[in-house]
């Protein structure tokens, strides 16, 4: 089976359309579980039991279903009891929520990772907790762990294809569908791998760019 | 004169480890009290119970004639103290910490300025006035808009005594604030404390290891092992005839070293 | 050594898509479906015995057979020019139409692809880049009442949610679904759908063999494929004993192939 | 719907033998990638430039890359050239290589929390790298990010799937295709959900207790 | 007699920063050499160099007459030293570290053996009891199946102490051993050194802020100041008599601090 450049001329636009929506969603997706993470590691990591155990538990839960189950259920099932919510946004809001909660263990790693000390100093300075958290905690805790978040913003560009299951067609669904009705997948599946490597590396160096900028201020 | 602080048979506990050991000490306003002692013996135990960093398991404080950790119910009895109550005691007390903590995203005028702003409610034209003065004060003038990084321990630890300083506390704890820096910068640290000292009118207890710098600067020298105060009084008494056992070993140690 | 005798020997691998009604393993661990019982009576009568199947997603067929990795396919694989390139087919076993599945009831009165385009709101599901998706737009379903899915999961669970109003697949898989779960989770088929844009369509499903990696796998494959072909018809033909094992999924006489497989593949094998 | 007990019950061996294809998959491509993850880890540590560059180059592509598109290049173009792996290992291949590119970044974070004093004392004792790395380094580094590792194992627990593509069903897939028989889905999905779960749970206690023993002795 | 450490014309640069400057330094052999000066002037730089652990911009240093860091090619010239070449040298250092550098998951016994078996070959045997003797000449008998993380600081230094002494180095380097240390366990580090130099043929350079052990240890003292030796000779002439400014104002503030 040979190369042909004249067919991938032919399938590139079609895919770069799709990529759209790839973006889409993994840049929703991730908007949501990057602010949704940090809140829940927040709740967990506060004195209140009650707060710190449900936040566990729904983390826990949320971490051992695969997402299908959870598109799924979204999508198909909720509108049973009369919710209905339109196939991009029940995308990124299980794609947002399912990764918070990584994201959360990745905040929770940068909470860690604050010195006891700083804690002391802001409580010995009288500080509210909300204080500490906005002012002193967070500026420290985010910055080194934006990598270990640029991460998961690349493995959410990988699982996309998956919002097929409800309808949303992606780059890669879009290089499948051009596949089966030609039997030549080299072609759309190489723009795609090669579409994926672009994203990945344009957004690693992003948010690369983005934690020095964060950090180099007082680095 | 009452006393401003009053530690009343207080005592603290980690698990198994009794730390602190019906504890009771009385500091005078405006006393200035030295804590010294072998590692482990509970020094840093007092300042932080007194931060409200740890919570005591027995006994109670009082500060400026109010007990802290316990606040007094409408009935008169003491009930356990909320957050909004530890926040006006805790208002009252200063605390610089031996590796410092400062802020390390903010500069020395930011590290300064933030909690007299979020916390006292000061306008930030006003905190910053008043944060540069202090830096002026502590001999920084000239490092106001410097990050932590860009300073030397010597100077962190002055900014961090200016930050303290800017809630205008009553009273500032002081633990190990030299033994984490270069020898040839302790002096200036020191410095800045003596001057505060004979300034201010301020209550100080110090936990130090400088033990010339204790003899100059305290009114009192606690001498503390195992979570007591093994001996107590006036420099020269504890230094030159120490009578404890305890503290003579330890004097000996300490001097030796040298 | 030919195929047939190295197939003897070691052994034939069929992928199959795991969908009724062509191909799909039973609770108790066999393999049937229309495409298994030809391929096993075709291959007895050839004297192969060792089978194994190999369920894979319907997409990975093809590229299976093409890699060498199966020998060949028993899904219900439409005859097209394109697939020819790729594989060889045998004769069709059966032509059929389109359907979908609707609600019970069928509440908004939906027959065909036509009814779905008439209808205002109403949405059909297909599966990403199937033949039903072709067919649908070519008889003027326009692309925002189409929705695309990934499974047959997600289609049905489509209906069932009110998220579409159908569900197509090809005429036979909707009767087997109709026939089965029907009644249990309340879906009905639309019928039979067998013109499109005024012509009459029918999708013609064969066994495929994979063609090897040379020329000279090439000519064995084909000299196998046409002994194969040579008994297929037989068994086919009336009292040949392919119309009582296919009624047992619901294929009738409406089902039965119009074309050849010649006429199907135009310039290929 | 109602859920039928007894149709559980005849689903439920079916399942349960598709799930140890689920765990051969994922145990062998976890000890696969969680080797291979350690050598590019302290590949990538050494000083020799081209080595170390030549290693970044390759996670960055393979994680860059779906594995989808790893496993299909595998399992469905390698033939092409004359390569044929059969299924099982082609899956625990890619996922193995996939995954000890993410292990690479555990382990390297691992690495850097090493204090440089280790490595000075271990120079200025005369070790040699390889000592270093194996008496000294290693037995550091490797302890505290066990239970990041654990993460990439109930991770590849919920990808294996996708190795439907290549023909190995595994209890997921297995319980889809008993739905799409019976069109039942609740029963044989609820049945996946709880392995998954147990699956989870049970691998994440074991990590846990794995790296405890790892550190117990000298904590 | 040869000196057995040789600086000639030394420079290390870090970037920019200039950190040793065409340093010359001769140290003859069993002579104990402290050296003293502000932070940043480049003495631990000396100590890191000598233990390979950084490399040279400039100059050469010889060790027991040999060039370390480069090496004699066949034609007599010297071209950069290999790895084999580089661990020959090395093997007559041993050194010790401000923060102990322990290797925390190896028991004290553990620490001192695993160099020995691995680099020089010793049987386990032979390693472990020389290890125990090693421990016991420290004052740690008791305690070598201990882990670091159940030692105190002062007892890890004298592990870190007795590991070097393992691989029977020709020359010892002392990086601030003692500044990492509670106060009352200075001194029985000290003690220890104390005891190596007077019972042992060892070359020892020192790296300290102790004044008064430096003063009583060594043969000789350096003052470093900016990558330079701003002031050396015997500890009475550098410490009572210091001719450079520089080292007036330091010995000013470093004993003023006390
Ligand atoms: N968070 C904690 N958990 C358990 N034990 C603790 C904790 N904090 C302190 N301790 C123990 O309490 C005892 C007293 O500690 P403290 O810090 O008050 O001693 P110290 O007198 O300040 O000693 P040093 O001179 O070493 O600073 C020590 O044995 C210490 O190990
Ligand atoms: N790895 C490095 N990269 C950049 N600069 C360095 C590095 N190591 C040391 N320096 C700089 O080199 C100079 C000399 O360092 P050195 O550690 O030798 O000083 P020192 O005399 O030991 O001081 P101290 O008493 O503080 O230990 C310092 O200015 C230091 O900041
Ligand atoms: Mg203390
Ligand atoms: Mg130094």
């Amino acid at each position: 089976m040979t190369f042909e450049w004249d067919y991938l001329m032919e399938v590139l636009p079609l895919i770069a359309q799709a990529s759209l929506v790839t973006i889409e969603a993994t840049l929703g997706g991730f908007a949501l579980a990057a602010v949704l993470g940090l809140l829940l590691a927040v709740l967990r990591s506060l004195r209140f039991a009650p707060v710190r155990v449900a936040v566990s538990v729904f983390i826990e839960a949320v971490r051992s279903t695969p997402l299908l189950i959870q598109l799924f259920a979204l999508y198909y099932i909720l509108p049973g009891i009369g919710i209905i919510i339109p196939a991009m946004a029940c995308g990124i809001l299980a794609l947002g929520v399912h990764y918070s909660c990584y994201c959360a263990e990745v905040y929770r790693a940068g909470l860690d990772n604050v010195p006891r000390g700083q804690w002391e100093a802001a409580t010995s300075l009288n500080f509210t907790t909300y204080d500490t958290f906005t002012r002193i905690v967070l500026p420290q805790a985010v910055p080194p762990v934006v990598p270990a978040l640029g991460n998961y913003l690349i493995t959410m560009f990988k699982e996309t294809p998956i919002l097929l299951t409800i309808s949303i067609i992606e780059m890669m669904s879009r290089a499948l569908i051009i596949g089966k009705d030609t039997f030549r997948y080299t072609e759309p599946v190489t723009v795609v791998g090669v579409l994926f490597l672009l994203f990945s590396l344009t957004s690693a160096w992003g948010v690369r760019r983005f934690g020095a900028w964060l950090t180099g201020r007082w680095g | 004169m009452e006393p401003i602080i009053k530690f009343d048979k207080v005592t603290k506990r980690y698990g198994d480890l009794t730390v602190l050991d019906r504890l009771d000490l009385d500091v005078a306003p405006n006393e200035k009290v030295s804590i010294i002692g072998p590692s482990g013996s509970g020094k840093t135990t007092v300042l932080r119970l007194l931060m409200t960093l740890e919570k005591i398991d027995g006994g109670v404080i009082h500060v400026d004639n109010e007990p802290m950790t316990h606040m007094p119910s409408p009935g008169g009895t003491l009930v356990a103290a909320n957050e909004a109550y530890l926040r006006r005691v805790r208002g009252k007390i200063g605390m610089v910490f031996q590796h410092f903590n400062l802020f390390p995203h903010m500069t020395a005028l930011g590290n300064c300025a933030e909690a007299p702003i979020r916390v006292l409610g000061l306008s930030k034209d006003e905190a910053t006035g008043r944060a540069a003065e202090l830096l002026e004060m502590v001999g920084l003038a000239d490092k106001i808009n410097h990050y932590p990084s860009q300073l030397s321990g010597g100077q962190q630890q002055r900014v961090a005594i200016a930050r303290s300083l800017a809630m205008r506390p009553k009273i500032m704890l002081f633990d190990e604030v030299t033994s984490a820096l270069d020898p040839e910068v302790i002096g200036e640290v020191l410095e800045v404390i003596r001057s505060l000292a004979t300034e201010h009118n301020l209550t100080m207890l110090m936990v130090t290891h400088q033990i010339g710098f204790a003899r100059e600067f305290s009114d009192r020298i606690c001498f503390f092992s195992d979570g007591r105060i093994a001996e107590q009084g006036a420099p020269c008494e504890i230094l030159d005839n120490p009578r404890n056992e305890r503290t003579q070993q330890f004097l000996r140690a300490v001097l030796h070293a040298t | 050594q030919s195929l047939k005798e190295k197939y003897r020997n070691e052994g034939v691998v069929v992928g199959l898509a795991g969908y009724a009604p062509y191909g799909y393993k039973l609770i108790d661990g066999t393999f049937t479906g229309e495409q298994v019982e030809v391929v096993k009576h075709v291959l007895g009568k050839m004297g192969i015995n060792k089978i194994s199947y190999k369920v894979m997603s319907f997409g990975a067929l093809i590229p299976g057979m093409v890699a060498g990795r199966l020998n060949m396919a028993a899904a219900g694989i439409y005859i097209r020019p394109k697939r020819c390139k790729a594989v060889l087919f045998s004769q069709p076993t059966f032509g059929q139409g389109a359907a979908y599945v609707v609600k019970k009831g069928n509440p908004k009165n939906l027959h065909n692809f036509k009814d779905i385009a008439k209808t205002e709101g109403a949405i059909l599901a297909v599966l990403a880049g199937g033949t039903e998706y072709t067919l649908a737009k070519k008889d003027g379903v326009p692309e925002e009442k189409l929705m695309q899915i990934s499974d047959k999961a997600a289609g049905i669970g489509a209906v069932l949610a009110g998220r579409a109003d159908g569900f197509a697949l090809s005429a036979l898989a909707i009767a087997d679904i109709a026939r089965t779960a029907g009644d249990l989770i309340g879906v009905e088929s639309s019928g039979g759908i067998t013109e499109i844009a005024g012509e009459t369509y029918q999708g013609h499903g064969a066994i495929a063999f994979s063609k090897g990696q040379t020329e000279a796998d090439l000519k064995a494959a084909m000299i196998f494929r046409d002994e194969f072909t040579a008994i297929l018809k037989g068994y086919l033909a009336a009292g040949g004993g392919y119309a009582e094992m296919a009624g047992r999924w619901g294929f009738t006489s409406a089902e039965r192939p119009s074309k050849t497989m010649k006429e199907l593949c135009g310039s290929g094998l």
